[in-house]
């Protein structure tokens, strides 16, 4: 069942590559949140009420509903426009991610390591190396902050993997990077976008000597 | 031999189905299931006419095509039923007996020395090409899964029973009725109701064809659409089941491939050229992840 | 206690965020500064005490929670009058001290944290407050700052993030909880190398955003480029050894398992490159800011090449990073006041500091003699030291090209000054009644600065030489 | 400054004796129309040559949108004098397509124009050597690029004319366009038929599908030249009837840009949604698109209570599934994708070739002659202008749905404040006298853009000269512009989203 999830998390990967609009990432980044919670309730192997509700509010609450709502206010306060062009063509980008993908997938079969769930890390070094392509490739601050929370899931997934005893320290660290990250970068975004009338960073030169 | 026969059948009312569909969703008046067929008949009756700029090559072209289509239909098993070619490694003879096919179909466009044709068939050469990884990457994961490599065993030893199974072939069918409406230029990659020669990709390429020769290739087409749906049908069907069960079954299987590509053609818009290649390349990626789902199934991938 | 310490704090800042009245910004932050002395004392007292399981008054954490507490001094000083200049709104006021109250307290967290987990939670938190503070002037350039070292230092954070859970699978291997430093230590010997080889480059990288050296640099720069004068007095110094203490920490734990040498290769190379990169962009800064922001990042380098290369080396680096708090946060308060009188930030807008407010362009000779390590700045004892260790361990060629870069930084600083403090003077320059008070700060800076390199007392040997201990 | 004293000033659909329009000389003629054209609230309507005594004179009407007048300016060149004029283009370049027809029909040879040669290869041109087939087309030298002919015969049902892409790959560099195979010397038939009612019937086969709009401008022209002041109702009648071509047309853009992007759905809906309204005109007028319905000083087929009962029912069915079929359409994402940023014409372009009507809106240019020069039915109720933004395909798109909703309110307002008489019934007058030695002008928004039609009177009250400008004559240049760097396969969802006439272009 695991896995299922797990493939289910690649393919919106790749779909992060594929598309340009805004708005799907958004929609993408809530359909991760909810995969990852599939993935957590689905490697639980007792269910402690606290832990439970713990989780339930870190993906649910908070990556799938929240976040994206958060976003999408962020996304129409400012009037982003609808494409978010790459500087890389979109081609190019489904070929990495492949690659991307493959690469993670053959480096988690040489792990040997009985303490860790392998299978996460399959997609979770996708997405960290994935989120850091994304900013990369992506001109704008919108693009970033979702680049962002793209390494966040992978992040998530790593502390899956590696967290099976100690889940509640390093979810709790998660959750705040993720609460206070997002609630502030996005009032910064909201105060770049009404500042800079442009969510381009080439906008964002200013600094520069 | 019972296949073959099933193929022929289907791919009559093939394209008829997906014209009624598209008429029905439209609200207009639904012409005969057969129209197709009753145009190709007066196709048949026409003369051809080829323009003094080609040669041979050009005239050749469209029954290469036709037989190649013909002959790749002779691989398709259904249910437990060998085709009437079968080999170790067959389908890779398939996509390739395909590719001959419309090899030809593009030079013979260069060859005619229009601007446009030559255009359609860069685009349809660019296309082809990008599609092929993802038809064999996906018949490499299903052969991973079932380690077979022949059409017929494929499919007589595909057992579908975990949840990964579940989702190789979910995402094996999506594939695959995606590529067959690549290969076949139909909806979103091409439009095959333009009239706009600068968008056309598969149209443009037979523009010069006339008479006998378009009737081959129209004849051709369907046949294409029905050999992937025999594919997609053999993946659904079970050996187990009693003979008219099956064919039962592949009927269904047909038509509903038939309606789910008029219902695609008419609430969508098509794409944008520039992004085609990128929806193509698509199919591969996801080909690729049910190539990794096989992997893990197969335990060739071991994780924990 | 120190539980009690952040959650004073806490309700000090929030107090002045709510309050927004004269009184509350007069007097809370002196509040806040006495409770900070108190702190630094007890910890003295109570040194290598565990606290609230997650707190430990380590050596290392008592000497810069020394440095911090004369450095929030100063700035507190130096805000005041910073905020006067420029006559804030008391709403603006309150958020500026609101944050700097709690960007020292979580500065002061780090220091004292004993855990990786809060180690890393209270890093993120200094970057939501520093980044609060670069925004302060509300311009577009300081938007664009503060956007990018909060969403930068994000990503570098995550970054580390990633290695610390990686080192988190040594500990588990041993069925063990907690990410302290002391259980780490204990367990990364046993752990496979390669994947500890990768958990220290993550944690490196990410946190080279806050030491400000390669490969992160960049946003660091930029940000101290905006942000107000005082504020860049503590991102500067005492931020700055917020990333030390996470490098030191991790290097702690590294120290003693098979990959030490290759550790140190890593940080020889950040270190280099960090004074490279220092020297190139040095040539093109046209801020004067931005001229001391590389500066910084060349001294972080050689901190870099101290640790990496050990033995007297280490004695050395901290030596030298609690020179350089002084130093820099003395010269920034410098800049602040030049800043104010020549009403720009470029380098080539200033010229006859000297002649203009002579005691300010004492202090200012004094800044640059100490910055460049001539002597008797204690700079130079402890960059002394660093070469010394590095030709002892015939590290010949990092040496050599570390000096030439350094040569070029002088050069190049040297010319800087030297535009700033001589020429003519500008027509339209008016200088007001100057208060030496802030000069006298600076100076004693300075001359701490000089006192501490040439003739260290022995309780400051003391704290080094134990906070050292482990390593060794 | 320039003295505008000086200067003619009529309005919209008034007429002006010729001798009240100065004759300047050509240095200060120049010296004026960069002036006046410089301001963006004024821009060129018409400017022709028509012979005079053996001399050439000159004729321009500049549009102030500001001030609702229209100025005239007017030079002459002397028969003795060598046919050349320095171009104005190079100044204003809105003014090329004026100075190539002139240069077409009197030969005149305009110095330092960048591009001069024939509009189109009509029967009456100058220089009857330049045949079309040997038409000097702009090219680039370079072994990457290849060059693509489309037309004039087209796979379409469309009408001729030929465009020529330079192309490198799918990408298009240059796209020119070269029309005048639908001539028909349309002009000159209007001085042919001395009867108003060919003239009249003439009007409405400028371009099929703007009937209204050009016959409007017709009929207005011939009544300002005659004087007669025509009824309230009559002109609201008009106004009513443009708005519902506008209706048709646009849904009918909005069906066939859905065709062209292989959207069948939408496709059909709004080509069903068109036959309501067209429907709706061949129940007021007999004829689907309007024609035989605006006469000149008057109609035989008055708007009436009953057709207000049937409108307002055509009109609500008509808006509810519109409504619907919007919201799938235009929130559809392969729909957006495929239109947005498409064939992008920024605002200074837009203002520098001189776009009207919706391709000048498109881009932020409020251009509209219902605001800027109305005539009584728009003074009595007033239309707002609504612009577009980006410039692109998806724009235009837009501004299509908008006005639609736009003139649906529009002609609600009046359905709602008007009442229509049965008893104002004037009948069409055939028979009009025209004022001598005169000038008219009159200027309608159809739904394209603006449609200009101009006439001068000799001596005897004959009619000595007809001017008819329609809006692609501006507009395809900015289709022109909007190809460039944009693939060869957006061509056509470009073409059809400015949908231009070529029988309007050619006459």
């Amino acid at each position: 069942m695991n896995f299922l999830f797990i493939i289910i998390y690649a393919i919106t990967l790749i779909y992060f590559a594929y598309s340009e609009r805004v708005k799907k990432f958004v929609w993408l980044l809530s359909v991760q949140g909810f995969v990852l919670f599939g993935m957590v309730f689905s490697s639980l192997k007792e269910i402690e009420i606290f832990d439970f509700i713990f989780i339930l509010t870190e993906t649910i609450l908070v990556k799938s509903i929240i976040v994206p709502w958060f976003l999408n206010r962020v996304r129409k306060h400012n009037g982003l426009k609808r494409i978010h062009e790459p500087s890389i063509p979109v081609f190019y980008s489904v070929i990495i991610v492949i690659l991307t993908l493959i690469l993670s997938f053959v480096l988690s079969n040489n792990i040997l390591n009985s303490q860790m769930h392998t299978q996460f890390f399959t997609v979770a070094f996708a997405s960290v190396i994935f989120g850091f392509y994304f900013i990369i490739n992506h001109k704008n601050i919108f693009s970033h902050l979702v680049g962002y929370l793209i390494i966040e899931n992978g992040i998530f997934m790593i502390s899956l993997a590696v967290g099976n005893t100690m889940p509640l320290l390093v979810n709790l660290a998660v959750l705040l990077d993720i609460v206070l990250g997002i609630l502030v970068l996005g009032v910064f975004l909201n105060r770049v976008g009404n500042t800079f009338q442009s969510d381009e960073i080439n906008q964002l030169t200013e600094l520069k000597d | 031999m019972i296949s073959l026969l099933l193929i022929l059948l289907s791919s009559l009312f093939f394209v008829g189905i997906i014209i009624q569909t598209k008429a029905k969703i439209a609200a207009r008046k639904m012409p005969s299931i057969f129209q197709p067929l009753s145009d190709v008949i007066r196709l048949f009756k026409k003369g051809a006419i080829y323009s003094s700029t080609t040669s041979i090559i050009f005239r050749a072209a469209p029954i290469v095509y036709f037989s190649s289509v013909l002959i790749a239909a002779l691989f398709i098993p259904f249910g437990g039923n060998v085709g009437l070619l079968s080999f170790y490694g067959d389908f890779v003879f398939f996509a390739y007996l395909l590719a001959i096919g419309k090899f030809l179909m593009i030079i013979a466009a260069m060859d005619t020395g229009s601007g446009f044709e030559g255009m359609g068939a860069n685009r349809e050469a660019l296309y082809s090409m990008l599609v092929e990884p993802a038809f064999f990457i996906l018949a490499g994961s299903i052969a991973l899964f079932t380690n077979n490599v022949s059409f017929q065993e494929l499919f007589s030893n595909l057992h579908i029973v975990s949840s990964l199974s579940y989702s190789i072939s979910v995402a094996s069918i999506y594939v695959l009725i995606y590529i067959a409406l690549v290969e076949n230029s139909r909806m979103p990659v091409d439009d095959p109701k333009t009239h706009l020669e600068l968008t056309m990709v598969h149209e443009v390429m037979v523009l010069d064809n006339s008479g006998f020769d378009l009737a081959l290739i129209h004849i051709a087409t369907w046949l294409k659409f029905a050999i992937y749906g025999s594919i997609l049908a053999n993946f659904l069907i079970k050996n187990t089941w009693s003979i008219y069960e099956q064919i039962g079954v592949y009927f269904v299987i047909q038509i509903a491939f038939a309606i789910i590509v008029g219902i695609l053609e008419s609430f969508k818009a098509r794409n944008k050229m520039s992004k085609n290649p990128q929806w193509i390349i698509m199919l591969s990626a996801i080909a690729v992840v049910s190539f990794l789902t096989a992997l893990i199934v197969a335990h060739k991938i071991i994780l924990n | 206690m120190f539980i009690f310490f952040i959650i004073i704090s806490i309700v000090i800042s929030f107090s002045i965020f709510i309050l927004k009245n004269k009184i509350a910004t007069n007097i809370l932050p002196i509040v806040f500064l006495i409770l900070l002395i108190m702190l630094s004392g007890y910890a003295y007292m109570n040194i290598n005490k565990t606290e609230n399981y997650f707190f430990t008054y380590d050596s290392l954490g008592v000497l810069f929670t020394f440095v911090l507490t004369i450095l929030s001094i100063a700035t507190y000083y130096f805000s005041r009058s910073y905020l006067k200049n420029e006559d804030y709104s008391s709403r603006k006021v309150s958020v500026y001290y609101s944050a700097l109250i709690m960007l020292i307290t979580a500065i002061m967290t780090t220091y004292f944290s004993n855990n990786f987990a809060v180690l890393w939670v209270s890093i993120e938190a200094t970057s939501l407050f520093v980044s609060m503070l670069i925004f302060f002037e509300r311009t577009k350039v300081a938007l664009e700052a503060a956007w990018k070292y909060l969403f930068v230092s994000s990503i570098g954070i995550a970054v580390a993030f990633i290695g610390i859970l990686l080192m988190g699978i040594a500990v588990s291997n041993y069925g063990l909880t907690d990410l302290s430093f002391g259980t780490l230590s204990n367990v990364v010997k046993s752990m496979n190398t390669y994947w500890l080889k990768i958990s220290v480059l993550f944690i490196v990288a990410g946190f080279s955003v806050k030491l400000s050296v390669f490969p992160l640099y960049a946003v660091a720069v930029d940000a101290k480029t905006i942000a107000p004068s005082p504020i860049n007095a503590i991102m500067s110094t005492a931020l700055v050894n917020v990333g030390f203490v996470a490098f030191f920490r991790t290097f702690a734990i590294i120290s003693h398992t098979p990959i030490l040498a290759w550790t140190q290769n890593v940080l020889f190379i950040i270190g280099l490159f960090s004074i490279f990169i220092a020297s190139i962009q040095l040539t093109r800064v046209k801020r004067l800011k931005r001229a001391f922001a590389f500066s910084t990042m060349e001294h972080m380098g050689i901190i870099s090449l101290g640790l990496a290369v050990g033995g007297i080396g280490y004695y050395a680096v901290i030596l030298h990073i609690v020179l350089h708090s002084f130093v820099k946060a003395g010269l920034f308060y410098q800049i602040n006041k030049i800043h104010s009188i020549f009403k720009s930030k470029w380098i080539n807008d200033f010229s006859a500091y000297f002649k203009i407010n002579p005691l300010a362009g004492l202090s200012l000779i004094l800044g640059f003699i100490s910055v460049l390590a001539i002597p008797p700045s204690g700079l130079f004892v402890s960059e002394f030291l660093i070469f010394k260790a590095l030709f002892l361990s015939h590290q010949y060629i990092i040496a050599v090209v570390a000096l030439i870069l350094l040569t070029v930084i002088m050069v190049i600083l040297s010319k800087i000054f030297l535009t700033i403090l001589f020429g003519n003077v500008q027509e339209n320059i008016k200088v007001d009644k100057i208060n030496p008070l802030g000069n006298i700060i600076q100076l004693s800076f300075f001359g701490l600065v000089i006192y501490l390199g040439i003739n260290p007392p022995p309780f400051f040997m003391d704290l080094i030489n134990s906070s050292i201990s482990i390593l060794n | 400054m320039i003295d505008l004293n000086k200067i003619a000033k009529i309005k919209n659909n008034e007429s002006i004796s010729l001798k009240d329009i100065a004759i300047i000389d050509y240095e200060e003629f120049s010296h004026i129309v960069i002036e006046l054209l410089k301001q963006p609230e004024n821009h060129c309507l018409s400017y022709f040559a028509y012979k005079s005594n053996d001399n050439l004179q000159f004729i321009m009407a500049v549009g102030d949108d500001k001030n609702h007048n229209i100025l005239l300016l007017s030079h002459l060149l002397k028969s003795d004098e060598k046919p050349e004029l320095e171009s104005l283009t190079k100044e204003i370049f809105a003014l090329h397509i004026f100075e190539r027809e002139i240069h077409e029909n009197f030969g005149i040879n305009f110095i330092e124009h960048p591009w001069l040669k024939p509009v189109r290869f009509a029967n009456n041109r100058a220089n009857k050597e330049m045949q079309i087939n040997d038409y000097p087309f702009y090219s680039i030298k370079s072994e990457e690029l290849h060059e693509v002919g489309v037309g004039p015969i087209h796979a379409g049902v469309i009408e001729p004319g030929h465009f020529r892409f330079i192309c490198n790959g799918e990408n298009v560099l240059h796209l020119e366009i070269q029309l005048g195979w639908q001539h028909r010397g349309i002009e000159k038939l209007f001085l042919d038929k001395e009867n108003n009612l060919q003239r009249n019937l003439l009007a409405e086969n400028i371009a099929g599908d703007t009937a209204i709009g050009h016959t409007t401008a017709f009929a207005q022209t011939i009544e300002a030249l005659a004087g007669k002041q025509l009824g309230k109702q009559r002109h609201i009648e008009r106004a009513l009837a443009l708005e519902l071509e506008r209706i048709a047309i646009h849904t009918g853009d909005i069906s066939a840009l859905c065709t062209d992007i292989a959207y069948h759905f939408g496709s059909n809906v709004f080509g069903i949604l068109r036959t309501a309204i067209i429907n709706f005109m061949q129940f007021w007028s007999g004829n689907r698109f309007g024609k035989s319905l605006i006469r000149v000083g008057g109609t035989h087929l008055p708007f009436t209570e009953e057709l207000k009962v049937e409108l307002l029912d055509v009109l609500s069915k008509y808006e509810k599934q519109f409504e619907e079929m919007v919201y799938i359409t235009f929130r559809l994402p392969s729909v957006q994708n495929r239109f947005d940023f498409i064939g992008i014409v920024s605002p200074e372009q837009a203002r520098t070739i001189g776009t009207v009507g919706l391709s000048a809106r498109m881009s932020q240019i409020e251009r509209d002659i219902r605001v800027s020069h109305p005539n009584f039915a728009y003074q009595e109720f007033p239309y707002e202008t609504i612009t577009a933004e980006r410039g692109d395909v998806f724009a235009r798109f837009l501004l299509k749905k908008k006005e639609i909703r736009k003139s649906i309110s529009w002609i609600r307002n009046v359905m709602e404040n008007y009442n229509f008489d049965a008893s104002q019934n004037e009948k069409p007058d055939y028979q009009l006298k025209l004022k001598p030695s005169s000038f008219a002008i009159s200027l309608v928004e159809a739904w394209r853009g603006e449609v200009c039609h101009c006439a001068i009177t000799d001596e005897a009250g004959k009619l000595k000269h007809y001017k008819i400008k329609d809006p692609s004559m501006h507009n395809w240049k900015a289709l022109e512009l909007s190809l460039r760097n944009v693939e060869i396969s957006d061509f056509p969802i470009n073409n059809k989203s400015y949908n231009l006439s070529y029988c309007g272009h050619d006459l």
